[in-house]
């Protein structure tokens, strides 16, 4: 009975039924969206904002947040396409140490920005969102890498399939889900990283090296719209100064925060950002179904964002109300 | 139409011809043109007809784009070609409204405003004249007429356009529902849905997938944009179903080539780019130098395209038809 | 080292610190190094470009910048109190799609105008509500409502844009006395709020609630209130902004202002302001919205790549936190 | 080392001294902790004990002194270090991670390793679930700490320490948010650690709990250490006599004031959770002292009073007047005025100047019309560190750069400003000088000379005997005690402080 109810009152649950919820609803509306091919395109949507999600959540547990990572997608990306241009005998699957190379760089920068000055990270990642956007357009000399350039074995990730008709790039998504849960749970320095985000003026008095530790997930964080950058190649087939990662930041941290991460620290679950993804991932299937013009899906993400934040508080004051309740009775 | 391999032998004869008709003419003008964004390769285009030009005629040539696509992004760069003291702005405008107020400045200053690739809709006065690929109103009928060749003019077919307010290309969907409905040659097309991606890859191609499963038996596809053509062609090359569903629109050889090589895509159209910048630099430097009158009617020779006629609302083409483009054919474009 | 004549009081090592020399008051403060950039800017734009060096040029590029400007100064205040507010580019879209959509409905103009500031001071009410009414973290609440707020001026608009009367445009061609009307408007409302927040007891305590806002509750300061009135100053403040931007356009579209938080933001850290709060002014972001101004015009005079000011901007903007963090840990002690 | 000569103290320290901000908490500290014993460090508020304590684990680094551990020389730069060496500090105020489990709090920074190395779930909770069974403490450790009560989250602390395995645990008034059942439960494990060989440093201000549990008292005051005795050989006379030190008459203002009417007057004001049922009145011209333990709810009552956090039932009269009072401005405008306990957070605009700290009550007689007269704001600003002696070397500079006690007398000053006929002081001598803290006793005896009402709570019971007219004591969230001065001991205020449950177990 009373795991039963925890469970009901765990985020997730909450997100599951959102997800079902809204399935159905559209599934009465257009009985086609309950098809296993609306579960393919479905799916599709969603590799690469689940991937940024993992890295946004983390940095989200330690009490930060990273805003650069549309223009590091963008910047790894082409660093990754050009390299296929100019060297095409390089072997396709070097390009992903390269572009996560390339993210895990400019994820450092930013936190060795926010620790060393002791800056919000908030302000600073504005400013590398627009650093690392010029970047790209300089690197590139604001040209698109086209088609032709990419090699058709990584195009092919976001086609073929190893099994079930679902792609690679699903798989390597679901595998970096795999690889953040293991981080986040079950190794030392992801519990650490909860604990910082949790109450970072203690983190010290426990050993955690604060620095070190922020460091980490912003790199992290970098690495990972790295690795976007290079599936943003094969699933698109092109890199565009302009264009790739444009609005990646606002995609990622709306998920984020439906999936329940606290933006102040210390909370969230991977699994939770998994649903929070999915969802996302079936709202935006959802519209062209039905017929509602893409225009409003900008207002749809920032209403979420804040709803999203709302539930949050409301679930951190409930919280406050059972200890206050509980001291009284004590 | 498309021949730049050409050009060095006609480069002799373009300079013979301007040597022989001023005397008195200053060809070291200076021309900027002000493409919509950075980092779109349509521009790299049009940009490289504007080079070439300039280097037969001899002016100055520059370009420059915002890093947004935006209404207002365009307008800080006129004000500081303004100040440049350019001869010739040629621009794609972001917005047919929001740069009168500069352009008309710009214009006041004595410099010669062209609107290029795009045109300031119901404002034309606040331009000098507008240069177009090709007549706009043949985009609609030429592209069902290559869908039908597709299909043996029969069975149903879907637009993927650009955003829904997108004039050009509405102005293209009405023309095509038009041929559709009066011409009996295709009178067993059946349009069966116009749907919008906002020439974005990712809403493209969720909208091209929400298409073929809402629509079955969906035998074509007419993208009237870049961005949407090969997103549809995307959608197509990985269900594999290239024999079924035909994909055709506007799009780019450079982005297309691939497509086209393994069938995805047997046929699509576009212009030359490149020939507009070509024509706007011949223009400007026959405008400037007193050589063409710019009043509807005119008739003056431009190296390469022959006679352009300066049409309503002082708008010329430089082609009258589309290029299409195919197997035979795509590996002559490098654009 | 210091003079000791002129303290009050006589002061022992234990009692009080030494009062740094007055000299290093004046002169080590963000805003010197503000000047300092702007004489600068000045002298590299006209090195990079013989064309950049002439007043009336200068005069009317600030026009493009003066809307943003004018936002950054209430900005600058929202800041100081501890507050931040991302959110007012998008607000100046929505309010002048609104204002413009009323127009081409009824032909009213007052009508219009008054439902252009009152959408915007609802959007500032609406961002008050969630930071100050529901304690939600002000930066990634008017993240949403950047998000939100220009989603429902496309929504509205479509991507069409909506024209405007003609006695309605151009704001920024009419002189007087020679200098744009959107410069002296930049220069008026500077000169008001300086004198609101340096010479009047609420500018007072706008510092004193970013200082310490349990402090400032303590001291009797309605904290709370003063915030919120910040905010709906910030939605007034857009909504001006962006029928100046509608002026000066001529037409609305939904992308009115993108990107503008970014030059808002950055003009009140370029001019110093402490991005934790209690600290700033009105001076400094005035220095540099010209700062700004003058760097983008000077490069864009230069026909430099967008790219390159993209940059120049975001390094701008890391740079100048640096610095502005740097000097204020120097002398706070 | 562990071989070390069994009469070799496990901490031997020599010469401590610790100064912060130039003002010297600590000197010239000797003392032997024994293996094997339970050790009591007493003294009032502010006595050094707690500093003393936090140097053993590294809180703080000493300004001068040495340490040995078994005999070996030590340096304790932080608490890894000290942790390392096996020794554990447990705070007052417990520190908790609130959104990890309950057995992740308890091996956080305990244990070593990779750092990818991998969390045993199942150890670590089948560990800390025989923890709390040892400690005789029901919860789910899979739980976050969130939910958990003050009382609970302090259990973990314990856990903590002894899940260690440390050789020295320093409680730091581990009892206080303790029921006496969970009290008894930690003496007993308590004294099974002394049993094993460990050694228990523990800090309490109630003399029952360190009679029923230690082997050996430390007496601090003023930062000296007075004497180190086995318990048995001192009575609790002694203890106080060696803790208070300085004769009580000291303090004593002198100008009795004639006390008037009822100011201020509170029925029943009940804020849950927090406290219960607290009705009270302080007279014209009378000084009311507030006593009782930290966390008795004292501070909650003052600010219930003043607006900052109102009670949800009972009603506070002002003058006679009935009055709803919810938020400070209210508050100031009916005369009240409220010097908060902790002056960091809630006092001082610590980077503003000193004369805008001062005058920032009041802001009408500054800015008639709402502009800043600056001619005005400097004469009352100047007649106000004229009359309370602040020291300062310039109106303009910022007032972070004051010593302590002139901060607090700026805050002071700002609430004279107001001429409030009501004036509640919340440990307003707290981490400042003697010397100055009798300059502060003066000026609360003029004050109330003055014909104002003043509450003062303090937790040194030396200050509010000499000091107050009447005392009241608060313990638990409720008011327990109202002591006429005639009736005020020392002994008095702590007994009605102490929770009466706990003294069962002192017996």
């Amino acid at each position: 009975m009373n795991a039963l109810r925890s469970i009901l009152l765990r985020r997730e649950t909450g997100i599951a039924v959102m997800i079902v919820l809204f399935v159905i609803a559209v599934g009465i509306a257009k009985p086609r969206f309950l098809s296993l091919e609306y579960l393919r395109i479905i799916l599709l949507l969603t590799p690469l904002i689940m991937i940024g999600a993992m890295g946004q959540m983390l940095v989200l547990v330690a009490r930060h947040v990273d805003l650069s990572i549309g223009s590091t997608q963008a910047f790894a990306a082409m660093v990754t396409a050009m390299m296929f241009k100019f060297h095409p005998e390089i072997p396709w699957y070097l390009g992903f140490l390269v572009s996560i190379g390339v993210g895990l760089g400019l994820g450092f920068v930013n936190g060795a920005l926010t620790t060393l000055f002791r800056l919000p990270s908030i302000i600073v990642t504005l400013g590398t969102l627009n650093l690392y956007r010029g970047l790209t357009f300089i690197i590139s000399d604001a040209r698109q890498v086209d088609r032709q350039y990419i090699p058709s074995a990584l195009k092919a990730m976001s086609t073929t399939s190893p099994i079930l008709g679902i792609p690679w790039i699903i798989f390597m998504a679901l595998g970096v889900a795999l690889l953040t849960y293991w981080f986040a749970s079950h190794t030392r320095v992801g519990r650490q990283v909860f604990a910082l985000g949790s109450n970072p003026a203690a983190a010290p008095l426990r050993g955690i090296r604060v620095n070190a530790i922020t460091l980490m997930v912003f790199s992290i964080s970098g690495a990972l719209a790295g690795l976007s950058g290079i599936m943003y190649a094969s699933r698109w087939g092109f890199v565009n100064p302009s264009n790739t990662g444009a609005g990646f930041e606002f995609q990622v941290i709306a998920a984020v925060v439906i999936g329940g991460v606290s933006i102040n620290g210390g909370v969230g679950s991977v699994l939770g950002v998994v649903l929070g993804v999915l969802l996302l991932g079936c709202v935006s299937a959802a519209l062209p179904l039905l017929g509602i013009p893409g225009t409003a899906q900008s207002a749809i993400y920032g209403a979420v964002i804040i709803v999203a934040l709302l539930i949050d508080r409301s679930v951190r004051q409930r919280g406050i109300a059972a200890l206050a309740a509980q001291r009284a009775r004590a | 139409m498309l021949k730049r391999h050409l050009l060095a032998g006609l480069a002799a004869l373009g300079l013979a011809a301007t040597f022989a008709t001023g005397a008195l003419a200053a060809h070291d003008f200076k021309v900027v043109y002000i493409g919509k964004n950075t980092g779109n390769p349509y521009f790299d285009s049009i940009n490289g007809g504007f080079v070439d030009a300039c280097k037969q005629i001899g002016c100055q040539y520059e370009f420059v784009a915002p890093a947004t696509a935006e209404a207002t992004s365009q307008i800080p760069i006129i004000e500081a070609q303004i100040q440049r003291g350019v001869n010739v702005i040629a621009i794609a405008p972001n917005s047919p409204d929001a740069m009168n107020q500069v352009l008309d400045e710009a214009r006041a200053k004595g410099i010669l405003v062209l609107a290029v690739n795009g045109d300031l809709v119901g404002n034309e006065s606040h331009r000098d004249a507008n240069i177009l690929p090709v007549d706009f109103t043949k985009t609609g009928p030429n592209q069902v007429e290559l869908m039908g060749s597709l299909i043996g003019y029969k069975g149903d077919i879907a637009i993927l356009s650009a955003t829904t307010e997108a004039p050009d290309q509405n102005t293209w969907i009405a023309a095509m529902k038009k041929t559709l409905a009066e011409d009996p040659k295709y009178k067993d097309m059946k349009l069966v849905a116009t749907v919008y991606g906002d020439d974005q890859p990712e809403k493209s191609t969720t909208e091209m997938e929400a298409l073929l499963s809402n629509y079955p038996d969906l035998v074509g596809v007419i993208a009237p944009t870049t961005v949407g053509v090969a997103a549809a062609a995307q959608v197509v090359q990985q269900r594999g179903i290239a024999d079924k569903v035909h994909v055709t629109g506007l799009g780019l050889p450079s982005e297309m080539r691939d497509f086209i090589k393994d069938g995805t895509v047997k046929a699509f159209q576009l212009w030359s780019p490149y020939n507009e910048g070509w024509l706007a630099a011949y223009f400007a430097d026959g405008v400037l130098n007193g050589t063409i009158k710019n009043e509807v009617g005119t008739k003056f020779d431009v190296p390469n395209l022959g006679s352009i006629t300066i049409g309503d609302k002082n708008v010329m083409n430089t082609q009258a038809e589309l290029t299409t483009f195919n197997a035979d054919n795509i590996d002559q474009f490098n654009f | 080292m210091t003079d000791q004549t002129s303290t009050p009081t006589a002061v022992s090592a234990l009692d009080a610190a030494p009062p740094r020399p007055r000299w290093q008051v004046i002169l080590i403060r963000p805003e010197t190094m503000t000047f300092v950039l702007l004489v600068l800017a000045f002298i590299v734009s006209s090195s990079i470009s013989p064309y950049f060096l002439d007043i009336n040029y200068i005069l009317s590029s600030f026009t493009l910048y003066a809307e943003f400007s004018i936002v950054a100064l209430v900005l600058t205040m929202v800041i100081i109190a501890g507050e931040i507010d991302l959110s007012p580019a998008a607000n100046m879209a929505l309010s002048a799609c609104l204002f413009a959509w009323t127009y081409q409905a009824t032909q009213s103009m007052p009508l219009a105008i008054l439902v252009g500031l009152g959408a915007g001071i609802a959007m500032g009410a609406f961002n008050a509500v969630l930071v100050i009414g529901m304690q939600l973290p002000s930066i990634i609440v008017t993240i949403g409502t950047l998000t939100l707020y220009r989603g429902l001026a496309q929504i509205i608009a479509g991507d069409q844009s909506i024209r405007l009367p003609d006695y309605f445009i151009g704001i920024n061609n009419d002189l007087w006395l020679g200098v744009p009307v959107p410069v002296i408007i930049f220069v008026v409302v500077t000169i008001a709020l300086a004198f609101f927040l340096g010479a009047t007891i609420w500018g007072r305590q706008i510092y004193q609630i970013g200082t310490n806002e349990v402090a400032a509750q303590h001291a009797g300061i309605r904290a709370r209130r003063i915030k919120f009135m910040l905010f709906l100053a910030m939605g007034f403040a857009s909504a001006v902004a962006g029928m100046m931007t509608a002026s000066r356009l001529g037409s609305v579209r939904y992308d009115l202002g993108l990107g503008g938080e970014l030059q808002m933001v950055l003009m009140a850290m370029l001019g110093g302001t402490y991005i934790f709060g209690g600290r700033g002014t009105i001076l400094g972001t005035f220095l540099a919205a010209w700062l700004l101004s003058v760097i983008s015009t000077g490069m864009l005079t230069a026909q430099w790549l967008p790219a390159t000011q993209l940059c120049v901007l975001g390094l701008l903007l890391i740079i100048s936190i640096v610095a502005t963090n740097l000097i204020y840990s120097r002398t706070q002690r | 080392m562990a071989e070390a000569a069994a009469d070799t103290p496990l901490i031997a320290a020599r010469g401590i001294s610790k100064s912060f901000a130039q003002i010297e908490v600590l000197r010239d500290v000797d003392l032997d902790l024994r293996r094997g014993e339970i050790h009591a460090l007493l003294g009032e508020n502010g006595a050094g004990k707690s500093t003393f304590a936090k140097i053993l684990a590294g809180v703080h680094r000493p300004t001068r002194g040495t340490l040995k551990l078994n005999g070996e020389p030590v340096e304790i730069p932080n608490p890894i270090v000290a942790q390392r060496l096996g020794i554990t500090l447990i705070h007052q105020e417990p520190i908790s991670f609130p959104d990890l489990s309950v057995a992740e709090n308890l091996v956080l920074g305990r244990t070593r390793g990779s750092p990818l190395g991998r969390v045993p779930w199942a150890q670590m909770t089948r560990e800390a679930r025989e923890l709390m069974d040892l400690l005789g403490v029901r919860m789910d450790v899979t739980k976050p700490m969130r939910g958990l009560s003050i009382a609970d989250q302090q259990m973990v602390e314990i856990a903590r320490a002894l899940a260690s395995d440390s050789r020295l645990i320093i409680m730091d008034e581990p009892t206080a948010p303790l029921t006496p059942k969970e009290v008894d439960t930690l003496f007993a494990i308590a004294r099974r650690l002394r049993d094993e060989g460990r050694t228990i440093v523990f800090i309490s201000h109630r003399l029952e709990e360190v009679r029923a549990l230690c082997d050996r008292v430390t007496v601090f005051r003023d930062g000296n250490k007075i004497a180190t005795e086995e318990i048995g050989k001192l009575t609790d006379a002694d203890i106080i006599r060696l803790m208070i030190g300085r004769p009580l008459r000291e303090y004593m203002h002198k100008s009795r004031a004639e006390i008037g009417e009822v100011a201020l007057k509170v029925e029943n004001l009940t804020l849950p959770g927090t406290f219960r049922d607290v009705s009270f009145e302080v007279k014209k011209g009378e000084i009311v002292g507030l006593g009782g333990l930290v966390g008795a709810g004292r501070t909650d009552v003052a600010r219930a009073i003043f607006g900052v956090a109102p009670a949800t039932s009972g009603t506070v009269s002002i003058n006679g007047r009935p009055v709803d009072i919810r938020e400070p401005s209210q508050a100031i405008a009916l005369g009240l005025a409220y010097v908060s306990e902790d002056r960091a957070v809630s006092g001082i605009f610590r980077t503003l100047s000193v004369e805008e700290n001062i005058t920032a009550a009041i802001p009408r007689k500054i800015a008639p019309g709402g502009i800043i007269r600056g001619a005005l704001e400097k004469a009352l600003a100047s007649e106000s560190v004229r009359k309370l002696r602040i020291r300062l070397a310039s109106l303009r500079q910022p007032i972070g750069e004051l010593s302590g006690g002139n901060q607090q007398k700026a805050i002071l000053a700002r609430w004279l400003l107001t001429d409030p006929s009501v004036l509640i002081l919340d440990e307003p001598t707290r981490g400042i000088d003697i010397g100055v803290k009798a300059e502060f006793y003066e000026m609360i005896g003029e004050l109330a000379a003055g014909g104002r009402a003043i509450l003062l709570i303090s937790s040194e019971l030396p200050e509010l005997l000499a000091l107050c007219d009447r005392v009241l004591v608060m313990s638990e969230g409720r008011l327990t005690a109202n002591i006429a001065r005639a009736d005020a001991t020392q002994e008095a205020i702590m007994s009605a402080a102490v929770p009466r449950s706990t003294q069962a177990v002192a017996a």
